[in-house]
């Protein structure tokens, strides 16, 4: 992604608008933009999810390979996540190697995932010693107007309900649907006009400083966290984020639920 | 071409596995405006393919060295998703990918009256998100399809398709079992109002009577997918 | 290869050629350069080429490898085709990785030869499911005056007819001459001056527009089509050359027949 | 993080097994001037990891392209080298020592005075010659360190330390052992005049009641590694 | 490391010196800078080392691993040298892929250590065919005031004689010290100011012009050689170099024997 | 170096397995004017190794970095094709051709008159097509002949030569076995007409008494290697 020369002007409209607490959409603070979670949706993946979070939209593929456990765990499968930001998503983003920003993307977002537990991995050995299921992650943005770390950590968890292990193709045994046991949810904050709020849009990242992510289990249990990009917070400030991000992941879990 | 002669796949009334007779073509839907932050896009399903396209520009030529003073530039990258594909897709520079994007932005420099635009860039982003067979075709299509969704000037529409050849038999646009098991492959870039191509390949092995029956089929079905691309704009055109 | 300027003082005179039926070398439009044909010329290679069309020089060298057949065809050993077009041959050609133009010289000859089945991969199993051949032919650009494509495809198949499979130096039985069933031909056509021309000279590529590659097979099979580079055509000029290319494959097809 | 529970790595009173208590950080050395080629330079140990820091510039930013206008930029590169750990570490690019980097120059961009110096570069250079546990916090408060040995004006220094869990209590600051088995790490980047944060990762999983111990820990902890540096600095300064 | 503009009035000043047999520094011509060598200085290491040179500074670091010995020698493990020189170093060392003169000084070092015979590579063998000890040394320059290349090769032969082979992590016996049956020394020269200069410090390389590296073993056998950089030299001055590294190498083995 | 003593290569009278004497080379053919689109070129033989080397230039040098205000640089590329060896040699990126390429750079600055073509380049492309042992020799000595043939102005030719060990006898000029089980190799770029060095490499293990006589065997070689270089010169611009 090149640098995009901040304007100055925009900056200070964000400002102006922070202090009537109000946003560039009209939006609330807390506010997320409208969404629409469909899964089934990629006819080659054995799971998969299309999020569109205003006019983000991104996709979820899981796929599954053979692979040899480590001899140090031999009774265990493996979880890989990789996120791509191509052209295709943006005036801004560039082909080529995988640039800090979207290293950065798939790490926070696997992170979240892996580190909530919701994939048992001792359940992907095949034959201990021998065979386990690698389970492949990856998020793929189709059009990015900002917060594609929430759009893809939704579209992740979403396509990996939706997964199902194909032992048929593999010659392993029958078809069965992939056990994932909780519903992690991330949740993204950005400082605008000096102050955070949630889900910002392209033009809020274009304009803002450091951004915060959350991700919360389904007990509201700490899973990840990262902060992004120069910026000082205090404590206090982070707490209030940690407040709502509790609300938020709620409301976003029972979406996911309902589906 | 894999060339497995043992497969049946086309039974002796010419009718092929999935029904469909020797000329016809597979479902196709096209829609405009699928990337709302690009300037023009178009997202095509042709049986089970799946191909989104973005446009980006014109917009400023950069590094300076890419530039042309009399004329835009076309920048076209084809690829094909991480789980566009039975086996997962590896992410990353890959050489099929180069060809096919080389071969596209052959065939698109070929109608966009790039000397509208010196100095420009047009950046047009191919990606396969579901992969069947024909994936070329289809992306070729829907890229003209999302160029004309950017505004951006051309003498034509392309319309790119493949015939091949299936138990001897010579046969339109192959679905995936046919593909694996065809004999030979020849996909082209037709501009439907003259009937001049702008993109042609080919592998396999077709005797001069069957290369015209292939042909022949490919010229037809342009007229026919022609009409569901003008459809489609128009639709798009409409909201 | 750094995008040449191309002068527009070239690209008129050879359309005032074109007009009279003329070229800049003096053939005629379907006439080839002087052609030269050497077999067995590389002490290191198990079978080699060297082509001269004009001042277009390029060599070709065959080797073998000892591979495992794929697991869905276990009785089947490969070919693999590369093409190399390094700073030696031409004052435009740039190290690094391979450029889109190399990459696409490669493919093109790869398939004429490969499509025409004239190399028997079952033939070159050696026990099955275990070991294999793997041949690989480099194809590898001396000097650059144009039309590398049939140089390439001319020397190709004459080294793999020339090559022996070393299988005493893999200690799995005695040596044997390669089995090459066909002589796959491709025939090169640019468009100069507007119309299209046989074996075109660099000079002729640089003032020219597309190109089209065809490879036909013994009985003028079409194996291999190819359009390159920004262009439009019609279908009768396409019938035009497809009947030229069958009256030229079969020459060049001659000479290889009679080394 | 591991979470392998059944390593007993604190027993009943709270007391670990290198002998800590459960908020007690490991011995820590700080030097400054060990580059003598750079501009400032920190060399410091943490158990036994060991990074070494080197700053050059602030110096001319090229190619022209990273400029900014109206500041500095800064180059952090964080390189575990190839001896530093128990296998050996390739050497070459690696996804996880990007994103350290990355979050290291956030960091550290958030405190140094970069206005003062329009156009120019300062180049961060910190080599994990030892890795334990946390290598991190050690580099990023190395780096701090040498900024201020090389005179870059900042804000503030930046403390970096973690906290995390094991056996299912929290404790500070944890060791090999305790990582490869823990429950939770939760870094952080702290200026301990006004106990704000610019760096903070967390992975594995905290209650929201362990969440708020494990920044307790950090931020204690941050004002007892701050007393270290600052006799680092006085100690270089007087040499 | 990217072309510094080499200032002419540093070359005409170190000329001046010449003429009068001085140094920048002060030293004599054959005289080394302040020297010291520390061992087992890097806890995760199986050996390691730290030389000081004046103001270069450089680590060793010794790592083991198992390896499939090659089939043409079924009884020997191997010895893998690897030289890197980071932006850490100096102002003028960048990152990215490593750049010829970082391969050369790899290279370099690399030959001397290895023709001099000083591992048995023979004595690396576990189980004949199976398992074999892969020897790791890796150099890595912290503070680069010139003349890395000396450098590199003292803490390259200390931290393989400080080496423990840890055969009890790998489960394949008893620790054991490596054995090191020689120490071969480099010696460099740089042309500086006309004539040759023992030991030059980075103003030196920066101002001169080629340079000559000598390894000799301790019988002084010459193990290896190297000319860097453009220059002519004469039969006459490198017998000259040649006898005063006799010299120098017995000095610096000594310091390495006595530690 | 391989060092294994046990293959028997040179006799009790000092005749060498392929007849030589310990003094000889192997046979030379040389030609310029191989490579008809170049400035200048050379086809080297020796043994059974080849090299062809193009020379273009003085052509400007770009991008605008590299370029010298006040002379030409070179851009010297040694390269194996991928056919020159006995396992086929994958082409790529490759640490010790990069290394040859970058000595045999120095060793042809040192005699080409630079400073005649200020801001230009020359590129030199050194292509081994078939390898026995001894390729950089080959390679440097063919690439002054093709710098002579492009009509460059030099201050000597570079003659290349290497001497040796087998079974502790010094010999000149290895092949192929005797390389492969040698315990010593010396190549040396001498300048025929005053006897200095513009190349040195050494590996293995010679006496200093040995050392002298593998020098001796290189010196008297490169006299008659010069004598064909001039002839090979000579024959080509009667041409």
């Amino acid at each position: 992604m090149t640098i995009p020369i901040v304007p100055k002007l925009l900056r200070s409209h964000l400002s102006d608008l922070a202090e009537r607490d109000a946003r560039i959409d009209g939006r609330g603070r807390w506010e997320g933009r409208e969404l629409e979670v469909q899964h089934s949706i990629l006819p080659r993946a054995e799971g998969s999810a299309r999020v569109r979070m205003g006019d983000t939209i991104v996709l979820a593929g899981v796929k599954f390979q053979i692979m040899t456990p480590y001899p140090d765990r031999p009774n265990q499968g493996g979880l890989m996540c990789s996120a791509e930001v191509r052209p295709v998503a943006g005036r801004n983003w560039e082909s080529g190697p995988p640039s800090p920003e979207s290293i950065e993307l798939g790490r926070v977002v696997d992170r979240g995932i892996r580190e909530s537990g919701c994939i048992d991995v001792d359940s992907l050995c095949i034959i201990p010693g021998e065979k386990a299921w690698q389970v492949i992650l990856d998020l793929f943005a189709i059009s990015d107007d900002g917060n594609l770390f929430d759009a893809f950590a939704l579209a992740g968890i979403t396509a990996l309900r939706n997964a199902t292990v194909p032992a048929e193709r593999f010659e392993v045994g029958e078809d069965y649907q992939l056990s994932v046991s909780k519903t992690p949810m991330m949740c993204s904050y950005h400082r605008v006009g000096g102050r955070f709020v949630f889900d910002a849009t392209a033009r809020e990242e274009l304009g803002g400083d450091e951004r915060i992510h959350i991700t919360l289990g389904d007990d509201n249990n700490v899973h990840s966290l990262q902060k992004g990009l120069k910026g000082i917070f205090s404590a206090e400030e982070f707490t209030e984020i940690m407040d709502n991000a509790i609300e938020r992941a709620e409301e976003l879990r029972k979406i996911v639920d309902e589906l | 071409m894999g060339g497995y002669g043992d497969v049946q796949m086309i039974d002796e009334n010419g009718v092929r596995a999935d029904g469909r007779g020797p000329g016809d073509i597979r479902p196709i839907t096209i829609e405009t405006g699928v990337v709302p932050v690009a300037d023009g896009s178009c997202r095509m399903t042709w049986g089970t393919n799946e191909a989104i396209v973005a446009v980006y520009g014109p917009m400023e030529a950069h590094p300076r060295k890419i530039q042309r003073q009399d004329r835009a530039v076309l920048d076209v990258a084809y690829n094909m998703a991480p789980f566009s594909t039975t086996d997962r897709m590896r992410p990353g520079f890959n050489r099929r990918s180069r060809e096919v994007s080389k071969v596209t932005q052959d065939a698109l420099e070929s109608v966009v009256l790039l000397e509208l635009y010196p100095r420009s860039k047009i950046r047009i982003s191919i990606e396969i998100v579901s992969a069947e067979a024909g994936t070329r075709c289809v992306g070729l299509t829907a890229a003209s399809v999302a160029l004309a969704d950017a505004g951006i000037p051309m003498t034509d529409l392309v319309v790119s398709v493949a015939s091949g050849k299936i138990n001897d038999v010579v046969v339109c646009d192959l679905n995936k079992e046919e593909d694996n098991y065809g004999e030979a492959d020849l996909p082209m870039g037709i501009l439907p109002n003259s009937g001049e191509l702008v993109f042609l390949q080919m592998d396999g092995d077709l005797s001069q009577d069957e290369f015209k029956q292939a042909w022949k089929y490919n010229m037809d079905a342009a007229q026919e997918i022609h009409k569901l691309m003008v459809e489609a704009l128009k639709e798009g055109d409409s909201q």
